[in-house]
């Protein structure tokens, strides 16, 4: 009962935020929920299979960019193909998804550090392309977003709409979208860890070769799982640039990838509501602390003199975050809500598999 | 033929310095089987007391001042963080060290400001000629240390008691500690050396033809993890080549880059990276490094 | 006299318990065997008294003590400080270093003097370990291997010496040789703690033995009594072993 | 169903002449033997004398350098491990290979892996099939829990069971493959007395309620001579002997090499 | 969730969601409401009876904090000035100061937060920050000074790029080098540049230059995080350039030149109004600077020999002691001033709504200011307000850290030239 009055309390307020909030809160709410639906494709990823990626923001950007491609009237300077932006919408993050399998030789074949610095590579590979396909990408500046239109309903500003006297422009519209999403992205994450698929990638984590023996293919489901988290990022992408209106790409670089670990991290790894607390912590955090700087205490006001400026506030909280987490809170945020919940304590046990003699990796 | 040599020689000797930043990489992997990511953060804080202290004491103290913080800074890590983080995922690990990373790099960012700050170094922007080729000084200092360095820390990882005990912890660490090794305090100077080794790199890294340290300068680092994976992660070797492939590379690159214009301008910066997941296609443990199998 | 002394010893990994209460004593200067199959807890003795549990995430309660003096709690190198000193399973030597650096692997918290001491000793005991110096241990015999890891024991200057199942897959003679040679280091004067499955060999050497099962001691005595015990003729080589009670069966019913 | 599942295939294995090296070091050497239908085989032999060597060659963890294993018309040392699982042969592993973390039933459920079907999407949606292929599993897993004892566990976490029961986990995980071979590594290894004989009664009721054939990796001599039908005795990753229980207790070879010579 | 359970929820949501009507943003309409005040003059958003709200969309924790520090304290300062001297229209002038780090999400969240209170913003670091936000700032009607000059950036009349644009620039330093430096037709030249708009602004200029003054153009595009420019000049001494131009960042300019210059590539070198910076004259590097390297830049150095640049060196060193006087400052002061002049003229016309400032703006079409150079004309908004450049040396003496070398004017190049339209 009690859950479900708190479920019941926050859907309401969360539906009642574009009634009260203005434009700054509701954007950077959109964003925390593409950071969510980013969070979840990689704790698939890296939580749930022990795959290491750096190159999530890669994916973001293939999403982001596809979309506008797909959806973009062609003009002089600039390719597009002028889809219906429903369509073009799912076609972005089939193509994130592609763009993952195509990474699948690599994905498949290597794990843990290997696999991390190797995903830098699509980093940087990719904001070269970004940069350099001006064709598709509009180069540095980056393209204008064409609004999505579902069914003759237009997430923009026109046609005007009002919804119980307050006016209803483009991020009111988004918010609820965006609500949507994270909640499907969430629902099909937690078929997919409960299912079989997520016992699968568990025993890889846990133990691979056991995995093995088991009768997964456990190349093929490391590739599968690198592809489903890219979709989750491409949705994360597609969001995002609704959002932004704008795709640039400086913005999907090295950092943007480790928020994203960061998030899982704090969040608690492995989990569906963990990589959404900590999309909801990495985002909102440099936000608030912007917004209230001057009234916390050692952060300064952006140019003012002395202090910590609210950016390298933020910035210092979440990497220490990320470390106390790791030292202090094994679950994460998650797993520090259950205990206060006062639920029966889940198992805390070291992730790797307790057996002793496994340790040694090498070969006799 | 000039040019060719030249952009060779130039490769060869940043490759060097990357190639300590791989070391430093490298050695912590084996010691403590950690990736670490803050590894920018150790070489930037090296830098930083190198450029801030040599006005005050002169420039030779304040290399050693540098090196020895950025080796106690290291250390700091390993024994407030590292060993104290009970986890087995090495992913953990890893993205732990990123954390200490955005900590330690904000911070120092913050000292630094808007600076740019000289190194005081004594080559200048001199330069030496062979034949049609020039070469800065710096840079052929910075052969010659890292050369030097180099073939110290293999000499030390081959024949001193505290190599052994390096190698012995890195093949088997339960067994070493059987013997008495004192894992805690291999593991400890394995990260101090790292940490030395990169503020080593930071000076060169820093100097003539470079105006100085700035914010930006711990990005650089970033160019030694392809280093280190394509050389393998747990091969010191494998540090020496990668460094010395992502130098030739990304100078090659970068010199010939109007040769290879449809590749897009700026190809230099992604280059390494292809190069690197081009070998890890091919070798998924990197060129040199250990082929894990595990035991059942 | 710097007996070794284990007295109820728990130990337990996560919710598992490995060794349940085990007392027992190394008087100083004896050979003490632990018999036990696979899986009995005879590692985990090795590991509680030597401090590496830790590897594997194991925590222990009850007191290993030398001479009196608390063993638990310090760490691996410590334990080694005192003089208690391991062979591993399996032998583990550092196979991609040298037979030399194996030596001096074993060897390091000593003084040059010291050192040098052992060093010689060591060489003359299995001077196969001079012959070899400068060949990576991973390419030596089994034996050979064997003789490394004890060699490089020794190197530490033991008073107590662990030897787990010291000639675990080496041919009889090979065997024998070890053997040997354990009774030589003990007539030297350390006191030898001997974990072994073979039990006819154990027995031959140790004075006095223990019997671990699933964690506890099953059975002790002087080796003499244990030689002649039917218990361990059974358990051991199966001889005598009658099926006890008749096995009873379930059935599954096949799936389709 | 990906399959075919034959209950009654009996199919012998056959181990020809196999041989792994690792960097130097033989681990198994020209090994032969042949696993009858429906029958428990041992494998016995001093530690280190390649017993989980050769497990790995017949579950495709390790590849053979030279040799052949046969599993009826399919040949084992090409195929990669996930290939082999769905022939329909399921191993345990000497050192507990679960996932602590998940419940029993999760665990068990991994086991049924090569005999569902349901991916990402139909997982993700959930999907009708997902849910039925979930709940007709579910059954079977329930049924497969009850015969090795584990009902009333199900829901556990496998990291807080007691050593003995994990054990019978991973048995259980194997069956839950309908396995036509079953790859026992040291099934009884670290159990008392009492759990040793629920062991070897689950294993005969295994192979005679299933018909399928066991092999299996056991140090308690006991044990072997009790439940198996015949057994290979290995050395230094040679075959010293192979034969019935009575005979290789009888050898000289075996005594010498896997007892130690008695009396010295 | 069951059914009634899902119920429920709606219920809660929308019994909640109609209690809404009590919520500030219950208007009824998008655009922010203008009034007149007390005093007959028309307000809008940003400003109030007693303030005038203008933010600072800045950089000072990314790589060009630098750059942001200077113009924002430089802002600051005259906003204080001016609030000291009675302020605009009876109101005090608030500044509201975000920090980007050059991050493009941030900016824009940060333009969010601040665009409902802001009259104008006389600071935007970043081309690729205001490119993203023009559809924007355009329709929201905020008077924007942009701290960058790529040509991308005009075309819309709320956006006002100051001065001249890199491209005109880099035209007028080739016809300085052909005229002073002895660059003759069929010679090579260089130009090293950013990638992006910065970068690929300068490069249509100097592309312009080089073809209608018979050069070969040897190109060399590098990204803001390389910092040794070896192999790029490497490039351009086997390519055997006369000159080269730089459109780079300070310690890339500083590194090419360096190297250039120890290896034996002894040309003349002209840098963008970015590709400098004193600071680098405390770095071995400044040798070679001191040299033979020259930036073209619209706006005068602070050294220069004005009254306006007088009183501000004096202030500015009273206020933030220590501090460098760079080319930051005087931009960064510049465009304060013209936020300033432009709102006292949108006060004698009443207007202080953002239509008001803006059209105030545009009415201005040769703005001095007392700054140098040729008078800036703000009606137009789709090509430069200016295309007059100086041609600076560093010098280690002067204030600033650069003199004049070459009084602004405007080559005959740049007067051919067309802009680009906007994309």
């Amino acid at each position: 009962m009690y859950r479900y009055l708190a479920w019941t309390g926050l859907t309401a307020v969360l539906f009642l935020v574009p009634f009260y909030l203005d434009g700054f809160w509701l954007q950077t709410g959109l964003f925390a929920m593409s950071a969510a639906i980013g969070a979840i494709g990689i704790n698939l990823l890296t939580g749930a299979t022990g795959q290491l990626s750096m190159g999530h923001a890669f994916f973001l950007a293939v999403g982001a960019y596809a979309y506008v491609f797909f959806s973009a009237e062609p003009t002089a300077r600039l390719g597009g193909l002028g889809l219906p932006t429903g369509l073009a919408a799912v076609l972005a993050v089939v193509v994130a998804g592609v763009a993952g399998g195509l990474f699948s030789p690599i994905a498949g074949r290597l794990k843990g550090a290997y696999l991390g610095i190797a995903t830098f590579a699509l980093i940087f590979g990719g904001q070269h392309v970004l940069f350099n396909a001006e064709h598709l990408t509009g180069g540095f500046n980056g393209r204008a977003v064409p609004e999505l239109d579902l069914f003759g309903f237009s997430f923009g500003d026109t046609p005007e709409l009002i919804v119980l006297q307050v006016p209803f422009g483009t991020l009111e519209r988004l918010w609820f979208l965006g609500l949507a999403l994270v909640a499907l992205s969430m629902v099909f994450a937690r078929g997919v860890l409960k299912g079989r698929p997520g016992r699968a990638m568990n025993t890889i984590r846990d133990h691979e070769i056991a995995a093995g023996v088991m009768g997964v293919p456990v190349a093929r489901y490391r590739a599968g799982v690198f592809v489903l988290s890219s979709m989750y990022g491409g949705l994360a992408g597609v969001l995002l640039a609704l959002v932004f209106q704008r795709t640039v790409p400086e913005y999907f670089g090295v950092l943007l990838s480790l928020d994203y670990l960061a998030m899982i991290v704090i969040g608690g790894l492995g989990s569906v509501g963990g990589a959404v607390l900590g999309a909801l912590f990495v985002s909102l955090l440099p936000q608030l602390l912007t917004k209230y700087s001057d009234s916390i205490p050692l952060v300064a006001a952006p140019g003012t003199p002395g202090g910590v400026s609210p950016a390298e506030a933020a910035r210092i909280l979440y990497g220490a975050a990320v470390v106390t987490v790791v030292l202090f809170l094994p679950g994460g945020l998650l797993g520090l809500i259950r205990k206060i919940r006062l639920r029966p304590p889940r198992l805390r046990l070291p992730l790797s598999s307790p057996s002793p003699e496994t340790r040694s990796p090498h070969v006799p | 033929m000039t040019t060719f040599v030249e952009l060779l020689v130039n490769g060869i000797s940043i490759g060097a310095v990357y190639a300590l930043i791989a070391l430093g990489f490298v050695v912590i992997f084996k010691a403590t089987e950690v990736v670490n990511f803050a590894h920018a953060s150790l070489l930037l804080a090296g830098g930083y007391l190198i450029a801030r202290l040599w006005p005050l004491v002169g420039f030779w103290a304040a290399l050693l001042i540098g090196v020895a913080a950025a080796a106690l800074v290291a250390a700091a890590i390993e024994f407030l963080v590292i060993r104290r983080a009970n986890v087995a995922s090495h992913s953990v690990l890893a993205i732990v060290t990123i954390g200490v990373d955005i900590v330690i790099t904000t911070e120092l960012t913050r000292q630094i400001g808007t600076d740019v700050l000289a190194m005081g170094d004594p080559w200048g922007s001199q330069v030496v000629r062979f034949g049609g080729v020039t070469l800065a000084e710096t840079r052929i200092v910075a052969l010659v240390t890292a050369a030097a360095l180099i073939t110290a820390f293999l000499l030390a990882f081959k024949y001193t008691g505290w190599g052994v005990a390096m190698r012995a912890a890195a093949e088997d660490a339960e067994t070493a500690a059987l013997m008495g090794v004192r894992l805690g305090r291999v593991s400890m100077s394995a990260w101090a050396v790292a940490g030395g080794l990169a503020a080593v790199a930071a000076l060169f890294l820093c100097v003539f033809p470079t105006p100085g340290l700035d914010r930006s300068t711990s990005l650089v680092a970033l160019k030694a993890f392809p280093a280190a994976i394509l050389g393998g992660l747990d091969s010191t070797t494998g540090a020496l080549v990668g460094g010395l492939i992502i130098g030739v590379t990304e100078s090659m690159m970068s010199g010939y880059q109007n040769d290879m214009a449809f590749l897009g301008r700026g190809i230099g910066d992604v280059a390494p990276f292809l190069v690197m997941l081009v070998i890890l296609l091919i070798r998924p443990a990197g060129l040199f490094g250990t082929k894990e199998l595990a035991r059942v | 006299m710097a007996d070794l002394a284990v007295s109820d010893l728990v130990v337990g990994y996560g919710p598992v318990r490995a060794l349940r209460g085990v007392s027992m004593r190394v008087p100083s200067g004896s050979i003490v065997a632990v018999l036990g199959a696979n899986g009995a807890g005879k590692s985990t003795l090795l590991r509680a008294i030597s401090g590496t549990l830790r590897f594997h995430r194991g925590g222990c309660q009850g007191v290993v003590t030398l001479g009196g003096q608390r063993l638990t709690g310090l760490d691996a190198a410590s334990v080694v400080g005192r003089g208690v000193v391991q062979v591993p399973e399996g032998r583990r030597v550092f196979a991609r270093m040298t037979v030399e650096e194996n030596l001096r692997a074993g060897g390091l918290g000593r003084t040059r003097r010291d050192y040098a001491t052992a060093h010689d000793q060591v060489t003359e005991l299995f001077p196969v370990l001079k012959e070899r110096a400068r060949q990576r241990a991973g390419l030596l015999s089994g034996g050979e291997q064997q003789m490394l890891a004890i060699g490089r024991a020794l190197m530490a200057g033991p008073t107590t010496l662990l030897l787990d199942e010291p000639t675990l897959g080496l041919a009889p003679l090979t065997a024998a040789r070890i053997t040997e040679t354990i009774k030589e280091i003990n007539s030297l004067g350390t006191s030898v703690l001997l974990v072994e499955q073979n039990v006819a060999m154990a027995l031959s050497l140790a004075s006095h033995a223990y019997v671990l099962e699933v964690g506890e001691v099953v059975l002790e005595g002087t080796a003499a009594e244990l030689r002649e015990s039917d218990e361990v003729r059974r358990r051991y080589l199966g001889i005598g072993d009658a099926v006890e009670g008749a096995l009873e069966t379930r059935t599954l019913s096949r799936w389709s | 169903m990906t399959t075919a599942y034959q209950p009654d295939g009996m199919e012998p294995l056959e181990v020809r002449d196999v041989t792994v090296r690792f960097a130097g070091l033989t681990a198994l050497d020209a090994v032969s033997f042949t696993v009858a239908p429906g029958t428990v085989h041992a494998v016995i032999g001093p530690n280190g004398a390649g017993k989980s060597t050769c497990f790995n060659v017949l579950s495709g963890v390790y590849k053979a350098t030279s040799g052949s294993v046969r599993f009826g018309d399919a040949e084992l040392t090409t195929l990669r491990p996930h290939r082999i699982a769905a022939l329909g042969v399921a191993r345990t592993f000497q050192n507990i290979a679960l996932s602590p973390r998940l419940p029993v039933h999760d665990n068990l459920m991994l086991g049924r892996h090569r005999l569902t079907s349901s991916g990402f999407v139909s997982a993700g949606l959930r999907l009708p099939n997902a849910r039925r292929e979930q709940r007709r599993h579910t059954a079977r897993v329930a049924e497969i829990a009850e015969f090795v004892g584990l009902t009333g566990k199900l829901a556990f976490p496998v990291g807080l069971l007691p050593y003995g029961v994990q054990k019978r986990v991973e048995l259980a995980r194997a069956l839950c493959m309908e396995p036509r071979l079953l790859l026992l590594d040291e099934p009884v290894a670290g159990m008392n007395s009492g759990e040793r004989q629920e062991m070897a009664e689950l294993i005969l009721s295994v192979r005679d309620s299933l018909g399928i054939s066991i092999v299996l990796v056991e140090h308690d001599m006991g044990m072997v001579m009790r439940l198996a039908d015949r057994v290979t005795v290995l050395d230094f990753g040679r075959r010293i002997a192979d034969g019935t229980p009575a005979e290789v207790q009888a050898d000289p070879a075996v005594i010498g090499a896997y007892l130690g010579t008695e009396g010295t | 969730m069951s059914p009634d359970r899902k119920a429920a929820v709606v219920i809660a949501a929308l019994a909640l969601a109609v209690s809404a009507c009590a919520s500030d943003k219950a208007t009824g309409g998008a655009a922010p409401a203008t009034a007149t005040g007390g005093d007959g003059v028309k307000t809008g958003a940003g400003v109030t009876e007693t303030t005038i709200t203008l933010s600072l969309l800045t950089d000072l924790t990314g790589p060009y904090a630098s750059l942001g520090k200077s113009v924002t304290q430089a802002q600051q300062m005259y906003f204080e000035q001016l609030n000291t001297a009675g302020g605009i229209c009876g109101r005090t002038i608030e500044t509201v100061v975000r920090d980007h780090g050059y991050d493009v999400q941030k900016a824009m969240a940060a333009y969010a937060e601040v665009a409902p209170r802001t009259a104008a913003i006389p600071q935007f670091i970043g081309s690729p920050m205001v490119t993203a936000l023009k559809e924007k700032i355009t329709a929201d009607k905020i008077l924007t000074l942009p701290n960058a000059w790529a040509t991308s950036l005009l075309g819309s009349d709320a956006i006002q790029v100051t001065g001249t644009t890199y491209d005109v620039d880099m035209i007028n330093a080739v016809d300085f080098l052909t005229k002073e430096k002895g660059l003759k037709p069929g010679d090579k030249i260089g130009h090293l540049y950013f990638e992006g708009d910065y970068g690929e602004s300068a490069l249509n200029g100097s592309k312009f230059a080089s073809q209608k003054v018979g050069l070969e153009l040897v190109e060399q595009k590098i990204k803001a995080t390389d910092q040794d420019m070896t192999a790029q000049a490497t490039a351009f001494k086997k390519a055997g350039v006369n000159a080269i131009l730089v459109s780079v960042g300070p310690r890339q300019a500083a590194s090419l030149v360096g190297v250039a210059l120890a290896s034996g590539l002894d040309v003349p070198f002209v840098g963008s109004n970015s590709a400098y910076s004193p600071l680098l004259l405390e770095t071995p590097a400044a040798p070679a600077l001191l040299k033979d390297y020259y930036v073209a830049t619209a706006g005068a150095p602070i050294s220069a020999p004005l009254p306006v640049y007088e009183k501000l060196i004096k202030d500015y060193e009273a206020k933030f002691p220590g501090q460098p006087l760079d080319s930051g400052v005087a931009s960064g002061y510049t465009q304060a001033v013209i936020i300033g002049d432009t709102l006292k003229a949108a006060c004698a016309a009443k207007d202080l709504s953002r239509e008001g400032i803006i059209k105030a703006h545009r009415t201005q079409t040769a703005w001095d200011g007392g700054f140098g150079g040729t008078p800036q004309d703000f009606s137009v908004y789709d090509k430069p307000a200016s295309l007059s450049t100086y041609i600076v040396k560093p010098d280690k003496a002067a204030i600033g850290g650069s003199v004049i070398f070459k009084e602004h004017a405007i080559s005959d190049l740049a007067k051919e030239y067309q802009v680009p339209p906007p994309a």
